[in-house]
């Protein structure tokens, strides 16, 4: 179990070297001189010039790319550069607002979703099918900025009853839109998940045991089926992170919330490569994280893997 | 053929071929089904809500927004299309290479599939559209580029599966070449799986075409691109949400087309999932749903 | 300049519309209050050497001073120095008198030091400046910032409280290039106090009459009153501004009563003209910008003028402005806006003939058209632009295509970096002149990058800017801009389109609100706060 | 007092995409108290679908009992609601199942599982019902059961999970025990064992036990009176000694042909010819006589009447018995 673990801990690192040697490259093949939209109009060769060492645009790139990594490996990511704050600080102060969208919105799409598929698994299973399901493929079809535009019209312009997009004071109730859309959007596949996971498990014989006991129907589902079901429920939580992480970026980008996915879209269109490459490299090292409490979790409710 | 009638029968098939047969049948006969023409403008006529003149209204600059919808469908479809293709193709070759050559060929590809997969697949697709600079052969290729690991995986699984059955080792000892062998035993046999997960990709490109657009990454106007309209129409939420209703909704509607197509597909194609059970565990890879899941290994 | 408040008040009327009713007189009780205001990005930096943005210019004001500012109509006015300078007869020589008294919000006394200082630092390469070229007139700054020389004889203090700078050669403009956020004052101690000096500018320090309190990027900043301003404390206690991106959002919580003022979006302008209740909290604000078509004239078709000229026919600016920008914009037949001395009011535009348009087309050799391409970047303000356009072009034979580039990737294709055909930008003034406009747009010396993006080239109006940028006599500077601008027209390197017009509605409790076209004027220190109603039904109510 | 269950005429349906399956069809046998009654078949002959009938435990949608009545002490058990019927499994009516590999819940520890099924039926606290599980274990001949108890079913081996179903199905004392194939996935000598443990433990609690098997061994081991059954129905039932002395139906015959014996001298071995048949696609008539080696032309037409021959004995055949036709 151990050594499990810790060759998955250990195997993020490559993973993390390759995710910022492409996005790299990827930068580095994007058109047009970052200086020009830097210094505007009228500045002199030598203001030009000056930049350019200040940046380090001047070195060859494979040089940049191991500057950067070295000072990365250092826990600094540099600064932007147009506006000349610490990625790292950029990152920490924003931080918080993701987080925040990302467990309002995982808590309720896993709230949502997992009891979802839980009641459209046990329907089907006594007899009522499909048009559950269809719902939730048909739910699974709308895009995140679709849900987000819906959600502030009906909720923001037309009910007027939660704040359209910003984040205002920071209080609660600005998530709630973007929160809803977010946690709406990722609860679907796991309904989804969870559906088939529960219509497997409880097609198990030892469901059948717990039945042939006289346990009452819940005890059934609750305590048998639903701690087995979880085994791929949790497989499958883990999975809907990126797919998460993938809808913050969109989701703050129409809400207006200054978190992670705003500033990584922001910088993309300003050409702030050190904040770009602060993002990803941030994001792949959180989804890594997240992935590795997935398998601590997965292990949790795994016997099997438990007490090996 | 067996197939065919399978599908005839399979309800939600029928729904999702509907679906998608009326969207390729928007895109071909656009000129004839939209009441405008798609840049039509009647500056006198900015932003009508939908009613008898223009049935879904008309936009800032008095264009109908049926007739965008309409056209949008080609610019949806063509990137789907495009993009798919090109991410099969890529993505089956190296599939049936690392499948059948194994060892150190295997190793490298997998490799670099797991690196790709561990992008979340939009943001990839952004970083991959603004390194190309805008424009319709960037959607391509950048969706292209981001469909193909999951495709990889999923051919190399049915090749590992077939490489040892018998008809390949009477193959090779009638001395097939390993490109005959790859072309004509092993292609075919992956097949079934291949147009699953196109159809499945068709439903994420329209989605990840449609968020790109709207990051004004995407088709460029005046070509009429849902994803397009959903941006622009998004500063008029107030006072014109048509414009932002529709759209979206013919997004939804192609997607769920091509999702419910896709799924009649597995059901009737894939042997694996031939029996009347549902899938114990997601379908590996990016083939799968909307935005797909990030596989984990 | 004398023309200039005249001229603007004339081009408001004609729009019928009347800047904010008669502003009441605070009382004295009238300090306090935190005023809420919304901005639509967050700011980038707050260091005056990085000042790139409209934005980061608004904010900067409202911490720092220079030796001069512009008032509120864009008149340069004394501002850290007690009186306008004297100036040398042969124009080289400025020798400015600074306030006594006036304290750095740490405390520290200003002194003449200090303006050497900020100056030095903006030139100096290290500190790679994205504006430089704003003192770059003064002597030695050539030298000093290519940083061959540790030497500015330019700029340097005589005792404690006078500073004498230096110019190459005579710059007429130069007061104004001295009111823009590169020249503000920082004291240097809290530049140093920082490991790293591009820290600063998340903690500026100056002599202004706003504290920065606290920045929360992406979110809010919040600026409290500085009490021991030079001028006299400002009458709010406090402003905060909230970063709001969405313009139907800062609408929601105008209407709601939790902004105080607010830029109000292309749908919105109509409904608040029309409603009574808030026509006398509207006012309009004209920008010191002009939007145009840009031709290359360096690259066939564009190359000829009956070419350039049939595109200027072909398109119908009134129908296209009147459908996007209603009441927002003010048709531009040349490039310097309203307002400044040097707008020529009767420049003659070119009608909508498309008729005319093909004629001249046939005369060039192209009956038949051609094909084109129109860049620009991907924002939804200028595709409503272009994308009538390209219809009407299509009307006349000519093919265009929209192409969007990334804003970086623009500017680099339309600078040096390419050679496009056509493209929509805008120029925005950095400070209130005419040679703000002319010189960089029409000097065949700032092809491309420079400002010069049409590639325009015409020695005897080259000849005219750079007598234009040496004659200090105001009345005839104008006289020479006029004739620039004249011969630049009749050769119609662009299509001008319009001068954006923009409006800001304010609550009715809201007072001494004063708007102005360059962005730096702004210092917020006469705005007072009234008694708020209780809530918004409340003040619905009581304005019926 | 009468039997302990009695079958009478059961018909399951079973309804799927190819139309309805009858998997069970007019099925009647009964069960005395504390006797061992032995269901014999081959696989999917309805012997599990009757059993799961016995605890209405089919599986949904598709299982859907058409007709017919089990008497469980004299009380229909069709016609109870399900909370009754809850009530009855487990504590009444107790089952165990061929594959003691997946029939055990893999997440949770073996004692917590009986344990759960003592505390539900017997109402005890939690540690006093640990401690009945811990006894129980022992009791089925679990060594060290208070560390196995603490051990999930994955570290068990086949026999020992057998012997936790055994004792979670036994921990509330049932009146009958329904052993679906207990020892078909198990080794031969953990076979022997479980089937010695079942015969003590009913002689020990007087229990009655239904022992569905495809094995005559076993039957013959254990069982007092046998039911055979072919594609859904009861083709002849008899007591053991009987049956295995003189078969009467055929195909009871060519079961008894195809099980090797040692105490006859080495020929070939017996097979039935021919396939089961496909329950959706039912021959007509009597259903084994496309691999009837006796079959005459009434067996094609008409389906015979299970007939009592006296002697507990009856059968269901045109050719042996005096067939009479079912209905």
């Amino acid at each position: 179990m151990t050594r499990y673990l810790s060759r998955r801990l250990f195997l993020m690192v490559p993973l993390l070297l390759g995710v910022s040697l492409i996005t790299f490259i990827l930068l580095y093949l994007v058109p047009g001189d970052p200086v020009h939209s830097l210094v505007g109009e009228r500045a002199s060769p030598e203001t030009i010039e000056n930049i350019r060492r200040e940046l380090g645009l001047d070195l060859p790139v494979h040089v940049r790319y191991s500057r950067w990594l070295g000072r990365t490996l250092r826990g600094d990511l540099g600064r932007s550069w147009v506006t000349h704050r610490p990625v790292r600080e950029s990152l920490v102060t924003r931080f918080p607002v993701t987080l925040r969208l990302s467990v309002l919105a995982f808590t309720f799409s896993s709230v949502l979703g997992v009891s979802l598929g839980i009641v459209v698994a046990v329907r089907e299973d006594r007899g009522i099918d499909h048009p559950a399901h269809r719902l939730l493929i048909a739910g699974q079809s709308v895009p995140v900025i679709y849900l987000c535009l819906l959600f502030m019209y009906v909720f923001g312009v037309w009910m007027g009853v939660a704040p359209i997009s910003g984040l205002g004071d920071g209080s609660l109730r600005h998530f709630l839109l973007p929160a809803g859309a977010l946690g709406l959007y990722t609860a679907v596949p796991k309904a989804r998940m969870t559906r088939s996971a529960m219509l497997e498990v409880l097609r198990q014989d030892y469901v059948r045991t717990a039945r042939a006991k006289g346990l009452p129907e819940g005890a059934v589902i609750w305590r048998h089926a639903l701690r087995n079901a979880m085994v791929t429920v949790v497989t499958v939580l883990g999975s809907g992170l990126s797919n998460l992480l993938v809808g913050s970026v969109l989701t703050e980008t129409v809400f207006g919330l200054p978190g992670i996915g705003k500033l990584q879209i922001d910088a993309v269109w300003a050409r702030d490569f050190p904040v770009v490459m602060g993002c990803f490299i941030f994001q792949a090292l959180v989804l890594s994280l997240c992935n590795f409490v997935v398998d601590l979790a997965y292990a949790w409710v795994n016997p099997r893997i438990r007490l090996e | 053929m067996r197939s065919v009638r399978l599908l005839g029968r399979h309800r939600a098939a029928k729904v999702g071929m509907g679906i998608v047969a009326g969207l390729v049948a928007m895109a071909l006969f656009a000129p004839v089904l939209a009441p405008y023409p798609p840049d039509h403008m009647e500056l006198g006529r900015v932003l009508a809500p939908p009613g008898r003149t223009n049935l879904l209204g008309t936009d800032y600059f008095g264009r109908d927004v049926l007739s965008r919808i309409i056209f949008g469908a080609r610019v949806s479809l063509t990137v789907g299309v495009v993009a798919q293709l090109l991410a099969a193709s890529l993505g089956v070759t190296l599939g049936l290479l690392a499948g059948y050559l194994g060892g150190w060929a295997d190793l490298a590809i997998m490799r670099l599939v797991e690196l790709v997969l561990c992008f979340p697949d939009l943001l990839l697709a952004i970083g991959l559209s603004v390194a190309l600079g805008p424009g319709p052969y960037t959607l391509f290729l950048a969706l292209g580029l981001v469909g193909w690991p999951g495709m990889t995986r999923l051919v190399r699984g049915e090749v590992l599966a077939l490489r040892e059955r018998e008809f390949l080792e009477a193959a090779r000892a009638a001395g097939a070449s390993t490109g005959r062998l790859l072309r004509v035993h092993l292609f075919p046999n992956c097949l079934p799986t291949v147009l699953v997960a196109l159809t499945g990709g068709m439903a994420s490109c329209i989605m990840a075409e449609a968020s790109l657009s709207f990051l004004g990454l995407g088709a460029q106007p005046p070509t009429p691109s849902w994803g397009s309209m959903l941006s622009l129409g998004r500063p008029y939420l107030h006072h014109a949400p048509h414009l932002v209703i529709f759209p979206g909704l013919a997004i939804a509607l192609a997607v769920f087309g091509f999702s419910l197509l896709g799924d009649g597909l597995r059901d009737v194609l894939d042997p694996r999932w031939a029996c009347s059970r549902p899938p114990a565990t997601s379908r590996p890879g990016r083939g799968g749903g909307p935005h797909g899941q990030a596989g984990r290994s | 300049m004398r023309a200039r408040a005249v001229a603007m008040l004339l081009c408001l009327a004609a729009m019928g519309c009347r800047p904010s009713g008669a502003v009441p007189v605070p009382a004295p009780d009238r300090y306090g209050g935190v005023f809420r205001g919304a901005w639509n990005r967050n700011p980038v930096t707050l260091d005056p050497a990085y000042v790139v943005t409209i934005l980061d210019a608004t904010a900067c004001a409202l911490i720092y001073n220079g030796l001069v500012r512009f008032d509120e109509r864009g008149r340069v006015v004394p501002d850290l120095a007690v009186a306008l300078p004297e100036v040398s007869p042969d124009g080289r020589t400025y020798v400015f008198e600074l306030r006594r008294g006036v304290t750095f919000s740490n405390g520290r006394e200003l002194v003449a030091d200090d303006v050497v200082y900020s100056f030095r630092r903006v030139l100096d390469p290290a500190t790679a400046s994205r504006r430089a070229w704003v003192l770059e007139a003064l002597e030695g700054a050539e030298a000093f910032s290519r940083g061959a020389t540790g030497e500015l004889p330019g700029v340097r203090a005589e005792g404690s409280h006078r500073v004498v700078i230096t110019l190459v050669a005579p710059q007429a403009h130069f007061l104004s290039l001295l009111a823009m956020p590169a020249a503000y004052v920082l004291a240097r101690e809290e530049v140093e106090r920082h490991d790293d000096p591009r820290d600063y500018g998340f903690h500026p320090v100056g002599t202004g009459p706003w504290i920065l309190d606290t920045w929360i990027p992406g979110s809010r900043l919040y600026f409290r009153a500085n009490r021991d301003y030079f001028e006299g404390r400002p009458y709010l206690d406090a402003l905060e501004f909230r970063i709001i991106e969405d313009p139907a959002t800062a609408l929601a919580e105008f209407r709601a009563g939790n902004l105080h003022l607010l830029r109000l979006g292309p749908a919105e302008y109509g409904a608040f003209l029309a409603d009574p209740r808030w026509r006398d909290c509207l006012v309009a604000c004209p920008d010191l910008a002009v939007y145009y078509l840009g031709f290359n004239c360096e690259k066939r078709p564009f190359n000829d003028p009956r070419v350039r000229r049939a595109i200027n026919h072909a398109i119908d600016r009134i129908a296209i402005l009147e459908a996007v920008l209603p009441g927002r914009y003010i048709l531009a037949n040349g490039s310097v806006p309203p307002g400044l001395a040097g707008h020529d009011a009767g420049l003659e535009g070119y009608a909508y003939d498309p008729d005319l348009a093909r004629r001249l087309l046939a005369e060039a050799g192209y009956p038949r058209g051609f094909r084109m391409e129109i860049l620009q970047t991907p924002s939804p303000g200028s595709l409503q632009l272009t994308e009538p356009i390209q219809r009407m072009l299509a009307a006349v034979g000519i093919r265009a295509r929209l192409v969007q580039l990334e804003t970086s990737a623009f500017f680099a294709t339309i600078g040096d970096g390419g050679n496009p055909d056509s493209f929509l930008v805008s120029w925005w003034a950095d400070y209130p002149e005419a040679e703000n406009f002319l010189y960089p747009m029409f000097h065949s010396r700032n092809r491309g990058a420079g400002g010069n993006r049409a590639r325009f080239a015409d020695p005897e109006v080259d000849r005219l800017l750079d007598l234009a940028r040496y004659t200090l006599d105001a009345g005839k500077r104008e006289a020479l801009y006029r004739e620039v601008e004249r011969r630049v027209f009749a050769q119609t390197p662009w299509v001008p389109l319009y001068f954006p017009v923009n409006y800001l509605v304010h609550q009715p409790w809201v007072g001494g609100y004063v708007p102005c076209p360059v962005p730096n004027a702004q210092k917020m220190t006469g705005v007072w706060l009234g008694p708020q109603p209780r809530s918004h039904e409340a003040r619905e109510t009581t304005q019926r | 007092m009468g039997k302990l269950v009695a079958v009478e005429d059961l018909r399951v349906h079973f309804h799927t995409e190819d139309g309805v399956v009858r998997a069970v069809d007019a099925v009647t046998f009964d069960i005395d108290h504390g006797e061992i009654l032995g269901v014999v078949g081959e696989s999917g002959c309805g012997k599990s679908v009757t059993a799961l009938s016995i605890i209405r435990l089919l599986p949904r949608p598709a299982g859907r009992i058409a007709s017919g009545r089990i008497l469980f002490r004299g009380q229909d058990l069709l016609k109870k609601p399900e909370a009754e019927m809850r009530h009855i499994r487990g504590n009444d009516i107790a089952m165990i199942f061929q594959e003691p590999m997946t029939s055990l819940n893999p997440v949770y520890s073996c004692g917590a599982q009986v344990a759960e099924a003592i505390r539900l039926h017997q109402g005890l606290r939690p540690r006093e019902a640990w401690a009945e599980a811990v006894d129980m274990l022992s009791r089925v001949g679990i060594a060290a059961p208070e560390r196995r108890a603490r051990e999930y079913p994955h570290q068990l081996s086949g026999g020992m999970r057998q012997r936790v179903m055994i004792a979670m199905a036994l921990s509330c004392n049932p009146r009958l025990l329904i052993a679906d194939e207990p020892t078909t996935a198990l080794d031969v000598t953990v076979q022997a064992q479980i089937l010695e443990l079942v015969k003590e433990l009913k002689r020990d609690m007087g229990m009655a036990v239904m022992l569905i098997t495809h094995d005559l061994g076993v039957i013959a081991e254990m069982a007092r009176r046998v039911v055979v059954m072919y594609a859904g129905r009861v083709v002849e039932e008899a007591d053991v000694m009987g049956l295995f002395r003189r078969p009467l139906h055929p195909y009871t015959e060519g079961l008894l042909d195809a099980v090797p014996r040692i105490d006859l001298p080495r020929g070939r071995l017996h097979v039935i010819p021919g396939q089961v048949p496909d329950p959706g696609d039912l021959p007509p008539g009597c259903r084994f006589h496309p691999r009837c080696a006796h079959r005459q032309d009434v067996c094609r037409k008409a389906t015979p009447k299970l007939v009592d021959l006296g002697e507990g004995r009856r059968l269901a055949c045109w050719v042996r018995g005096q067939g009479r036709e079912a209905p």
